[in-house]
């Protein structure tokens, strides 16, 4: 048998760099072709924190270039605050080391895992350091460094550092080479426009293996930066409070009311009242019962929600909509943000868009962009609650085909902002499936379905109009035709029933026994002034009245007779001929006019 | 009425319909027409005939939308078509006339269903018909076998024919235009009309018509038209009762149902072809156990039927409602045949007289 | 053939059977029976009576196995009951004998499919027609017009019907079964055999049986057997010419098959039931270029329907072939009553007096 | 604008232990549901690890209680080897530290993380410390201790220490409470059940909250410990070789033949060849790019399997039947190992079970038990490579309804042992899609396959030899009565048919106008001698020949008559009555008999 001295001999303690070392995926490294992406995508959401702590508009470059064989060199550089030199190893060569942590307010990094992660792939793969670059002001210069990480003790290692010139007064910049594919470029492009729809402020240009890419600022505002608050009694957990109670000097009373938010005197004390313990009692000196009865009070007692106009920093629905607009060409957009919530405490806020028609595919599933803290997600769309709540809304109620997700010419773009997005895995692909975040979805994703029905069915009135002035142009004349054949009597005319309904310029031609004849009506309440134009093969040389301007073409004749109709008035014109062609009138708008070939 | 005069008349009908656009147009007014909607809960019973006819529930179709004003646009190239017909004394099919409105441009019909529908309106718009504009069904007619003289007025002129005497085991066909005939006399004292050919036959052969003096009409499934109008014109003339017998399921009641108060889809000639005073013999559901029937297991199809039935109002009676509950208690429907299993000659020797007698008929 | 022969005749060929399984168990041998291989592989022309017959594939079924045990036990059931109805001088439905199997035990049918292809069985093994045995088809019989004269032996005597004088518009109905009637004597000049009642009215209307002597057989699509039983008998004691009109897709070209070459399910009674001197008309698939028809997209079916016919023994002759690659070629089809586009008269008038003389049957 | 050096104040290291209590989900503790078998599962791995290392057959004792409304109190107890008190704060208090995590072997647990984790998941719920109890063998006391995590720094932080008194001569016992709830107990007593059938050496019992459970040793047989092997050159990557390169003070010839498996002189003079580099080089001084070629030449060059045999412990597929059968009733199992196998220079072997028939459902899907590492996978079934490749097989091909997923009474079980199982995640419920995994899982199903259809045509043609049989002594005389009434001729004799064909002793009871007939045929080579059991509601007072026994009983007689037939003779008996009831043979094995009623 073997004793347990033996088995603790070979017992050791492991880096968190060993670690994920060894479970690349947990962090978005799992295949060459996700590497690029996560890299980029952890540089640019840097970026973009950094300038908006710094409020700087975001200026972002990118470029990807592949070196030998499947070795990739990959360079991201912003124009944010920079980074102090002494700060840069531990920043880019440790991981789990960052500021924004320990901070309850949105941000798009959290945990200082993402850009050392990258570093740490690229050092496996290639064996090559990170290089940045970064400067903090035009008073001080351009340092250059070589970082590694040690992996065994998950400590940073800096290879070289000297100063540079650099045509930058501020900004950081940094270069990472590994082997990787570009087989997802098409997704690398995507990911880039969508950062540039949620990040309408940002200016972000790329090179990506020779081919440009520019997503121009649609805003001038600088953002601004989302400030840190306290926990808030809903969204704490025992072995937090324990933490915080250690060390804790002030009296119970005092430790809720400075310590958390949206506890004042009144609900502290409510609190103190149901956990049983005086308001004056000692934080530090609370056993482990009372701890647990104080939560539970501190979690039965009525908190109004976290405060969150501070804490959120949501894009708009203006901004949005800019954004969108920027991107694609659509005949309705519209956006929604809905007044921020609180899940399990950790405020929160959705925001939704809705495009519809123009230039987006008239087949297949709808586009859905889903964001989180103004970053894309691009992987894993089907375990999303984003894309689950866009499913569970009955699309067909609002005009729109239905296979589970939307069909057809509709794009919907949602936001979810929190001080803590729930992501189903720590490579922050989908968000989990949180009914508070769902309803909130549902609702904003309901009110614009609202008015985007109100949209189609205005338009489709519009249809109904045209439709209705067409039967009564083009129909009613042939039924006239055959019922006067019928009960052999004249032809009825028809022009008080044309007047009585239709309030626009009716042009028509008919073709009857070898004679073509063109008529225009005026049931505007207006005086018209228009130009008839009538192109066929027909020379109409004996056309009565003769038109005041012939232009022959090959075959083809193009007629032109200038027309002053006053309300209620017709004009006519006669010639012998084939007919066929086209007839069209200009000088007035497509909405006053009605023009209709009746021998079709 | 002489075959002129009804010609005459169709004529006229349909010159109205042509007449009162006419008007309307040189009145300044957008031409329109008025219909009774055709659903089955504007169906409403006639306490005079005794029939289901549609109810007050109207729909205006005027030619304001496109759709209507190129209905009203087919409606007269019809009419007009239909009025060359009868001043040439021609007739035609649907299906001709489908094909027909291929050189009507804007007016050509899309799709069969189209003028079919088109042809009711003009029937319920004159009260007439299909047959009167010289309209042929394409369905198929029934046989008729049994003890009752009838004179038809062809095209090569009048036969007269003897239902058993004159014709073949078929038995005399009926024709697509029943107008053309007259029921001169009869030997019977009742009409069975039922629903399979094997059960038709089944009497003949063991001389159910000729022991009972019957009139079997072979209905071949759910009846045309034509058939049910020689069950109403015989019923008419002769005062002679009919019966009904079909199978034992939702579908073959809707059989019975159409022979005695009208179909949802010709209800507006309802006074013309339903025979209100036709009885139902079976199969019922209380037959299937007190005769033991060969059975099966009533579908999801045949349960959701009867569900339907019994919101239709033609089946809304007590004796229905029983019969219908019955059956979807006990799950199961049999087929008229079934009484063979007890032997050849159980259906005419002793399932038939007992039920007829029970119903007075015998 | 007397009645009374022919019945004596079918007794006897079902007794052969049920000799020859008595032979088999008392000489310690298990009971079987062989019969052909009924599918379309096994389709053959015969040259001297120029029908396609079932080829030279058979498949044993022996008592070896419970299922095969169990057929020839149901056999052995059908022969016996129709042995007495043969006695009896009684007859039934297919269905009617699948209702008295429920008294039959372990040789009880489970579906009426199991009872036909028994039957049809018998039919291969006796080389008789199931009405031989009194067995009365459900289907349909077809309807005739036109100047031929015939004698039906009903069971209420012999009826001499002339198919013109005699009946009403709808024309004289074929009985179930045929074998019972005596076509006595004509004045026609061919038979022309119509797939719609659209279009079977549209010449009767015309006058077309008049003008050109012609005998109009309305099939009702798929004709039954006893309507091509007719068709056959009236070209062998007339030696009148058939024709077939029909419908411009693969399915109205599968019953010009059945009737000139003979279905596959009734391979063996080809002889009695095929007319191979049968003509087809049309609508041809290069009638629907020539003549401009209103015609409709041939559908995915439809193009199966098509190549499946390549590949069926009975259209492969060059005229076959060529229809058919023309129409895959040019993807549509037409009804015969799209003549009508072209106004009523235009089928009898123009296309069939054409179509006729280009056959050399006018 | 906010200086970086504002930003740089709020720039802080993370513990490991923050990260994960922020980021539960990952380690499987993302709902109170799961917290119990996560917590369970990785205490018994331990369990099992442990004394697999030291030899021990296992007998592990797992309590569940519930104590206040959601508070549940969780116990698992060994007898394995015990830890070393110094040691105990480490393994329970520390994430990531553990034995396994370097060496490569095949083993359950390998993070260090999972136990500790659940210690941290109670302190985060239920503010209780975790109770170790351990003693490491007959001479030493146990040692019981109250250990928590200092979440901010990852370090256990011990309550209390004494010495106790405990009835095991050595074994380790954890304590945990936490909130959670018990309704995935069906799933939890599953996860038992299947860790017995891989763990046949093992004896697991359990109370459930007042439930108990066994699962019984199958094998005595001590498992032997996996031994650790070095890394195989097809199996590392470059920041590994880099800090293996670090400090090593041998020649690169010297250094690849005895850090790696599988290098002999030979292989590593062609690496040195292959990189162009002298075989006398020093192995710190390689520069990047020498590193690089190096790594480059290792993968490139062909070098043998890694050896599987010391490293991998498969279950073996005696024991994996012994395990199902003694868990299921079925009519078919097999087992199969398959041969060793590498991915990525990591050697795996996978292991299959095929179960049909017996008391397996007979309906719905068939029953799927997937296996890593003698682990059971009891999540994400969906997600798994052992799922997809079951998915993959044509299971109609071997006789077994298939939807997808095999359908019917099937059951599958899959073993895939590997010294670095790729999971899809860290917490372990799927395994990552490897093509040569998934083709090791499918050639080992598809070889089962085979064998169960065998099985089951074999079964088939009995079953077909027995409806011949049938066909010959039920219809045939049915046959025979119907035609000779056809032909009206005497029922000819079957009796030479049958016994051409049949080789059994043939009983009949046919009741015609009534009169009874029992008769029976010898159609065996042999002398049978047989009693012939008659039970119906005759009293057969005239039965000729008169039994040898009669008994009444109610309204119900039994008839018994002894029968001695030489081969080829038959007997018969009759008598008045209406027939019914039930014939049998006795003295005669079912093989050998057919007893036929005609009257049914």
């Amino acid at each position: 048998m073997v004793l347990a001295e033996d088995l603790a001999s070979s017992q050791r303690s492991i880096s968190i760099a060993e670690f994920f070392e060894k479970n690349k995926h947990l962090l978005g490294f799992d295949s060459p072709t996700r590497g690029i992406i996560t890299t980029i995508k952890e540089a640019v959401d840097n970026a973009l924190d950094a300038c908006e702590e710094a409020e700087v508009l975001p200026d972002i470059y990118i470029e990807v270039k592949r070196k030998t064989g499947d070795l990739f060199w990959i360079m991201v550089e912003d124009n944010g605050p920079g980074i102090m030199p002494e700060q840069v190893p531990f920043v880019f060569g440790k991981l789990l080391y960052g500021s924004r942590f320990h901070q309850i307010r949105q941000s798009r990094g959290q945990q200082g895992i993402g850009i050392s992660a990258a570093v740490l792939y690229a050092q496996l793969t290639s064996g090559t350091p990170a290089v940045v670059t970064t400067r903090t002001g035009p008073a001080t210069p351009a340092v250059r460094m070589e970082i590694q990480i040690k992996v065994a003790t998950n400590e940073p290692k800096v290879l070289s550092n000297k100063e540079v010139p650099w045509d930058r007064t501020h900004g950081t910049r940094v270069e990472i080479e590994f082997t990787s594919t570009l087989s997802a470029k098409k997704r690398l492009i995507e990911y880039l426009r969508y950062t540039g729809v949620v990040n309408p402020h940002a200016r972000i240009r790329a090179e990506i293996d020779g081919e440009p890419f520019t997503s121009e600022r649609v805003s001038n505002e600088v953002l601004v930066c989302p400030k840190a608050i306290k926990p808030h009694p809903y969204g704490i957990e025992l072995g937090m409070l324990k933490r915080m109670a250690e060390g804790e000097t002030r009296p119970l009373l005092e430790f809720l009311t400075s310590e958390f938010s949206r506890v004042g005197k009144k609900t502290a004390e409510e609190i103190c009242s149901i956990a049983s313990l005086r308001p004056a009692a000692q934080v530090k000196r609370l056993n482990a019962d009372q701890q647990r009865s104080l939560l539970a009070a501190m979690q039965q007692v009525k908190v109004p929600a976290p405060p969150t106009s501070q804490c959120l920093s949501p894009i708009g629905e203006e901004l949005m909509v800019r954004g969108l607009e920027a991107e694609f060409r659509m005949d309705f957009v519209k956006a929604r943000t809905r007044p921020s919530s609180v899940f399990s405490g950790h405020p929160f806020m959705v925001e939704a868009a809705l495009g519809y028609g123009g230039k987006l595919p008239p087949e297949g599933n709808g586009q859905i962009m889903r964001f989180a803290n103004r970053v894309p997600l691009i992987y894993q769309q089907g375990a999303c609650a984003i894309t689950q709540s866009v499913a569970g809304v009955n699309w067909k109620a609002y005009g729109i085909g239905q296979q589970g997700l939307p069909m057809g010419p509709v794009l919907i773009l949602v936001h979810v902002a929190s001080t803590n997005v729930p992501f189903t895995s720590e490579s922050k692909d989908a968000i989990a499936s949180i009914p508070e975040i769902e309803k909130e979805i549902v609702l904003a994703l309901q009110d614009l379905g609202r008015d985007l029905k109100a949209f189609i069915s205005r338009r489709d009135r519009t249809k109904l109009q045209e439709d209705r002035a067409r039967a009564i142009c083009a129909i009613i004349p042939d039924i006239a035709l055959k019922v006067s054949e019928i009960v052999e009597k004249p032809l009825p005319d028809l022009t008080v029933i044309e007047g009585q309904i239709m309030h626009k310029v009716v042009a028509r031609k008919r073709t009857t026994t070898g004679r073509v004849v063109l008529s225009v009506h005026n049931y505007t309440a207006k005086d018209v002034e228009v130009q008839v134009y009538d192109i066929s093969t027909d020379p109409a040389l004996d056309a009565v009245p003769a038109p005041d301007f012939v232009s022959p073409l090959d075959d083809t004749f193009t007629r032109v007779w200038r027309v002053i109709l006053p309300p209620g008035q017709g004009w006519e014109a006669s010639y012998t001929g084939a007919g066929g062609g086209s007839l069209d009138l200009r000088g007035i708008s497509e909405q006053m006019k009605v023009v209709v070939d009746l021998d079709v | 009425m002489s075959k002129e005069a009804l010609d005459a008349q169709a004529r006229q009908e349909l010159l109205r319909i042509a007449e009162a656009w006419y008007d309307q147009m040189v009145g300044g007014v957008v031409p329109s027409i008025s219909l009774p909607t055709r659903t089955k809960q504007n169906l409403a019973f006639d306490e005079t005939s005794e029939v289901w006819k549609y109810g007050e529930r109207e729909s205006l179709r005027s030619a304001h939308s496109a759709k209507s004003a190129l209905h009203l646009l087919k409606m007269s190239y019809v009419i007009g078509f239909l009025k060359q017909q009868l001043i040439e004394n021609r007739s035609s099919t649907l299906r001709e006339m489908y094909y027909i409105s291929e050189g009507w441009k804007k007016a050509k019909f899309h799709a069969q269903d189209e003028s079919n529908l088109l042809i009711e309106d003009l029937e319920i718009l004159t009260m007439l018909q299909r047959e009167a504009f010289h309209l042929r069904p394409e369905e198929d007619g029934a046989t008729v076998f049994g003890p009752i003289r009838l004179k038809e007025m062809t095209r090569r002129g009048v036969k007269e024919i003897h239902c058993q005497e004159d014709v073949g085991e078929a038995g005399y066909a009926i024709p697509n235009n029943v107008e053309n005939l007259e029921f001169v006399d009869h030997d019977a004292k009742f009409v069975i009309a039922i629903e399979t050919g094997g059960m038709y036959a089944r009497l003949q052969e063991n001389g159910f018509d000729e022991e009972y003096g019957a009139v079997l009409v072979h209905l071949k499934g759910q009846p045309a038209r034509s058939t049910r109008r020689v069950l109403h014109m015989i019923h008419e003339k002769f005062k002679l009762p009919i019966t009904v017998f079909t199978d034992g399921d939702p579908w073959s009641y809707r059989i019975y149902a159409s022979v005695a108060y009208g179909s949802i889809k010709s209800a507006h000639m309802s006074e013309l072809l339903a025979t209100p005073q036709a009885q139902f013999i079976g199969v019922q559901p209380s037959d299937i156990s007190d005769y033991d029937l060969p059975s099966d297991t009533l579908s999801e199809r045949d349960v959701l039927a009867l569900k339907s039935e019994l919101s239709d109002p033609r089946f809304d009676t007590e004796y229905w409602r029983y019969q219908i509950g019955r059956q979807l208690e006990i799950g199961i429907k049999s087929e008229q045949q079934a009484f063979a299993a007890r032997g050849l000659d159980y259906v005419t020797k002793e399932y038939l007289p007992a039920r007829l007698s029970e119903m007075g008929v015998l």
